[in-house]
């Protein structure tokens, strides 16, 4: 049985992923970091009005999907996690289409926002705005799951802002009491869009909360990718033995303002952001794995282009994708027999259809 | 609170059962037809519920399908919610209605949205059970009636059963809905209401129709939950006094309602009541009198009443005052003979 | 979202300002005139708030009156309720009216209810503030009206201005009320919406009173917020192009609703059309119609009409979907026709 | 500064209160226990819809509301502190008036259900039924006091069932982040209705969370009045000094059902409640006092026939004191020009008021 209380990891030998698993997730984290970038250039472009950032945490992401059961788990991240997504197999042009709000968008049909990410085939759960509410669904995914007797997992991602919220607590509580398999990731920035973790809470490691609910908790170098593997691995394994849920915290960085609406720099203290630019997991990770051979310059080139050109692709087909008809609008509220649009409509008796606004 | 949570053992007649009894049974039979339903909420296991509405479950379904959780009604839907989405058909109970507010959020922003955000992809089949209403001495927070929150959330669909058999067949069809269905039980109604239920038959009532619980010519008056019982009485006593036809309708769904059984009753008689206990203002009775003044207008032949709860934070504790707030019989018989003085 | 939380600098005329500029300078001048008035929410300190409603305030009043808050809206406004409590005048600011929910218990069960469960021993003098509304790419979390949840509450009262010069006035007033008073911004309206704003003057305007925005002998329309604008648009074209006279209401404060106000203008007209941007279904446009039809019928000569938002979770992001959700002037402008032709 | 984390308390020397104090403690005590027992007559009696008690808590309850300064402090109690409020003041007569919904129940004018207390002019916030709300106003209360430079603390009471909702999470963070005057009891009966502590969280004492917050926890026997007065006044001097909040969970018993509606013998495990009854704060305190002279037989004899005196004297005004008016139940519901009873009528027409369901 697990041990509660606060552990630092990363350190510690582990196990580590075949070579060719690791070029896959230098891939994945790659492919986050240039889909991120080219949202930016399409909200420049005044092509999508609202871009946010899994830049700076990709090691994090990438790092704890991978030591994930990603045909079986289920996965409930939030809006940075771009990555955790694309590793699971949503496509560049899936995450255009949703950046654009056109058809095809499999997270919403281009209703939600950017990065509310949700699929059923993919196991992800469909995310909403609110805070840190997806922390109690992903209890209750866990719940259903322990109760069939399924080795099947549950991972959870939440900011560091997102723990000050009640549902938090009652998921943690809840969770631990079941002993549910549970993994909770906290992705801690420091930052909940202007707010500085020391007016979030008062404590430096949130993952010391662990021990008020008798679960283990760890802390991760979240631009450590294999270091978080290995972390998420090890809570993900307690989990599916029956041992119950972890809190694990990866200590990482927002490179980017909070959104495309938010600028940084009139709340960051001097110098941090410069400061927080060295220690970014990609290039880092990339040197750890040509310093052990498992990758080569040209390699890494290669992947890099095919990731570009697939981008530039993805771009395309989904600029020319259509928006949804504006009817759409009144699909898929209910499941039986679905509402007629006249019974929908604001108004009863048929009035044009707005537009005009 | 006499009567609230404690346990009285009620006479029915052979082939009645009271509207908990009704309740019980649909919600055992579901269980045991469908291993994918649990029920979860505060002491609904070994004490089965304040006021013991799952009684006996746990100790046939066991402490997997039948569990008491911490008391955090946020979690209790939200947990719910993600069962939901990973394959079960969850049952949660709030413990009293005036207790569903911290789970708010939990309701509108997430069981509600699902379905519409993920573009049908993910669904809640979920229902949540609370007790509401007053007259058992529950004072401001066990008697509250907080049906307009939900009847106002689209992806939500509210039900209120006024009778044993539409407990039992409603509360079945709402397990069996793919979506989230809130509940409501008049706790007032739990013993003091019983009535004709099918014995051993499995039957479901479906979401989103209205009764017609009395049939009349000259008024209708629009009610559910224990008002209705006091508008049917109140228009039996119009009959024999005033030989004044009242037809009364149970609305049963207030989300959605049942626009044209409201409609065609309200066509029909041309004159308009509805009687809640809710507070007056912003109430479901106002959409229904909203909707009667917009589609049935020409037919109608007097103003639309509505009698509510007066607009006070909620039902005091000591008598006169509970009573001043209760609409009774009485007063919904004199909002009667207004309208039909008109 | 385009405009969504972006600061843009905004060119206003002499005299004028924008609605979010009334804003700012009504919560500076409270804080300036009382020193129990302080501000808490998220982002509110060193950002100024996503909107900058709040910005320059810290600089000003320092981190004791103005509180960057953990994450927690339950937090922000249990805190609230209980600095009230004891001497303090909270303004506590919800980030986006979307995301008042988590605090639904806070407001709805503790501050709405502690004047009367106390006596009126304790009363809680708080206003929490929060941006709603949609037409900014906000998607189904940053673009709801949430008003009525509110309204149906005895206990608070709710302010919805459309213009500066009521924005500013009725901040003012909801600050001095002894009570909770939840101040809902249109975020669509705080750089749009210009307008004449006495300079350097403090000024109250009255909570619970409406406004005849524009006189009128033929119909009566009530909106509030962004609406209102759409409203007094399709109006003047009405008038222009039909020379039919529309009487426009700004209802300005939802709860309390301004009875006499509304039923004068429905008795005078005849012909009465609410709209609004909420969800049709339940909303405070119910309430209007149903006060019009059960109080002002002797004088109606149309039907109650309502337009409101449709009844679907919330306004999708996707512009096409976004405009089809969100009435219009053009639309305003079909069902006063259609009134008209009744 | 305080040191963060958990301590168990009590068996340490430190302040005592003077003889006199100790037989006010004592006594009431005493008081709260026969006014208790009164009201349970009461509702058998059927004079009492509703009684919820503080029997086996009064150790806990006492201990610590002696320990704040009783003049300045804010005192943010819940249902079960019946001994908290008396000792701060009300009176037997306020409480029989309240349970039997009478004119001059102090606490709400006959409004509320027993046990919800509340007074401005002994700073007890008042409270509704909603679980662990008062939690945040007690953070809220101190955030005030704070403000303004006041060396005044706010206490708040709530049970170990309580401590599992968002709020209780939401008030420590707060409170902790901006180092409020703040005493956190959780009175751990270990029963929240029929819900036992091992259902409500995954741990043994709930006061380990304090770590996850930065701030002290401390766990004391809370049948033993002297250890409980004396963790209390630490963590209020603490506090005062500006050195923030504490989260103190005194162990303690409900000897009786959770209310007159349940009956606690239909879960409660062979023998426990027995085994409880001899750890009564209540005799065990008594002994002490006899033991250290500072409570003589005869004394003790005295006190009780003068409280049961007053019992008798407050239960008949109480009965004989009329119900509100009806019509009372409009009044209160905002400070301004007060609405008229025409306007609050469930119809504006006036009918005829019910009084007849
Ligand atoms: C309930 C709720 N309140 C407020 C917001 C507005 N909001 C969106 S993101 C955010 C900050 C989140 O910070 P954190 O949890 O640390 O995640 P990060 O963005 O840093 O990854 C806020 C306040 C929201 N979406 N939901
Ligand atoms: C939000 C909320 N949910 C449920 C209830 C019903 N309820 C009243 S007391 C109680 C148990 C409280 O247990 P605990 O916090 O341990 O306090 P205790 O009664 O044991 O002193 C419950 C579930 C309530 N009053 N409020
Ligand atoms: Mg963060
Ligand atoms: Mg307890």
């Amino acid at each position: 049985m697990a041990k509660a209380g606060l552990r630092v990891a990363g350190t510690e030998p582990g196990p580590r992923p075949e070579d060719k698993v690791l070029v896959e997730m230098y891939s994945a984290m790659l492919l986050a970091r240039m889909v991120d970038e080219r949202c930016w250039l399409l909200n420049r472009g005044g092509q999508a009005p609202f871009v946010i950032s899994c830049q700076g945490q990709e090691g994090a992401q990438v790092g704890s999907v991978f030591a994930m059961d990603r045909e079986r788990d289920w996965f409930v991240p939030y809006y940075r996690d771009l990555a955790v997504v694309l590793a699971l197999g949503m496509t560049p042009e899936d995450i255009f289409r949703s950046t654009m709000g056109r058809t095809g968008d499999p997270n919403s049909g281009g209703r939600q926002m950017p990065s509310h990410f949700g699929s059923r085939k993919l196991r992800i759960v469909s995310q909403g705005s609110s805070v840190a509410t997806q922390c109690l669904h992903a209890a209750g995914t866990a719940l259903a799951s322990k109760s069939r007797g399924e080795p099947v997992d549950t991972i959870c991602y939440v900011g560091e802002g997102g723990t000050s919220q009640g549902d938090f607590h009652e998921a943690l509580n809840f969770a631990s009491v079941h002993r549910l398999p549970l993994v909770m990731v906290v992705e801690n920035n420091s930052y909940a869009i202007s707010v500085p973790q020391d007016l979030q809470m008062a404590v430096r490691d949130v993952a010391i909360r662990a021990e008020g609910y008798g679960i283990p908790g760890v802390v991760v170098d979240g631009q450590d990718v294999l270091a978080v593997y290995r972390a998420t691995k090890e809570a993900a394994d307690r989990a599916r033995r029956g041992d119950g849920p972890t809190l694990l915290e990866a200590k990482t960085h927002r490179f980017t303002s909070h959104s495309s609406d938010d600028d940084q720099r009139a709340y960051r203290p001097e110098g941090e952001i410069e400061r927080e630019a060295h220690e970014d997991a990609l290039p880092r990770f990339r040197d750890e794995l040509l310093d052990a051979g498992v990758l080569d310059a040209d390699t890494a080139e290669r992947i890099k282009a095919k990731i570009l050109a697939e981008i530039n692709t993805a771009t395309e087909a989904a600029e020319s994708a259509p928006y949804p008809k504006p009817e759409e609008a009144l699909l898929n509220i209910y499941g039986d027999d679905p509402p007629s649009p006249d019974d929908l409509r604001g108004d009863p008796r048929g009035l044009p259809s707005p537009g005009d606004s | 609170m006499a009567g609230l949570g404690t346990h009285k053992t009620v006479e029915t007649a052979p082939g009645q059962m009271t509207y908990l009894q009704a309740i019980q049974s649909g919600l055992r039979e579901e269980m045991e037809r469908d291993e994918s339903v649990i029920v979860l909420g505060e002491d609904v296991g070994a004490k089965g519920g304040v006021f013991k509405v799952t009684e006996g479950l746990q100790k046939l379904y066991g402490e997997t399908r039948v569990i008491d959780t911490p008391l955090a009604e946020s979690s209790i839907v939200g947990v719910a919610i993600g069962a939901a989405l990973n394959g079960l058909r969850p049952v949660a109970e709030i413990q009293f209605a005036d207790f569903i507010h911290p789970a708010f959020n939990q309701i509108v922003s997430e069981a509600a949205k699902m379905r519409y955000r993920s573009n049908g992809d993910f669904n809640v089949p979920m229902v949540v059970r609370a007790p509401f209403g007053g007259g058992v001495h529950g004072a401001l927070y066990h008697s509250q009636s907080v049906e307009a929150f939900f009847a106002h959330v689209p992806g939500l669909k509210v039900v209120v059963p006024a009778t044993p058999y539409d407990a039992k067949g409603l509360l079945i069809s709402a397990i069996r809905d793919p979506d989230p269905v809130l509940f409501f039980e008049h706790k007032k109604a739990y013993r003091l209401i019983k009535g004709d239920v099918p014995q051993g038959e499995n039957y479901a009532v479906p979401i989103g129709r209205a009764r017609i619980a009395r049939e009349g010519r000259h008024m209708s008056v629009f009610a559910y939950g224990l008002m209705l019982h006091y508008c049917v009485t109140a228009a039996d006593q119009m009959a024999a006094e005033d030989g004044y036809s009242v037809e009364v309708i149970d609305l049963r769904t207030l989300k959605p309602l049942d626009r044209d059984t409201i409609l065609a009753s309200a066509r029909k008689t041309g004159k308009v009541l509805v009687v809640y206990e809710a507070n007056r203002t912003g109430a479901v009775g106002a959409e229904v009198a909203a909707m009667v003044a917009e589609e049935a207008f020409e037919d109608l032949d007097g103003p639309v009443m509505r009698l509510g709860g007066p607009d006070v934070p909620a039902m005091p504790f000591s008598p006169p005052m509970e009573d001043f707030f209760l609409p009774g019989p009485a007063r919904i018989l004199a909002a009667m003979r207004q309208l039909a003085a008109y």
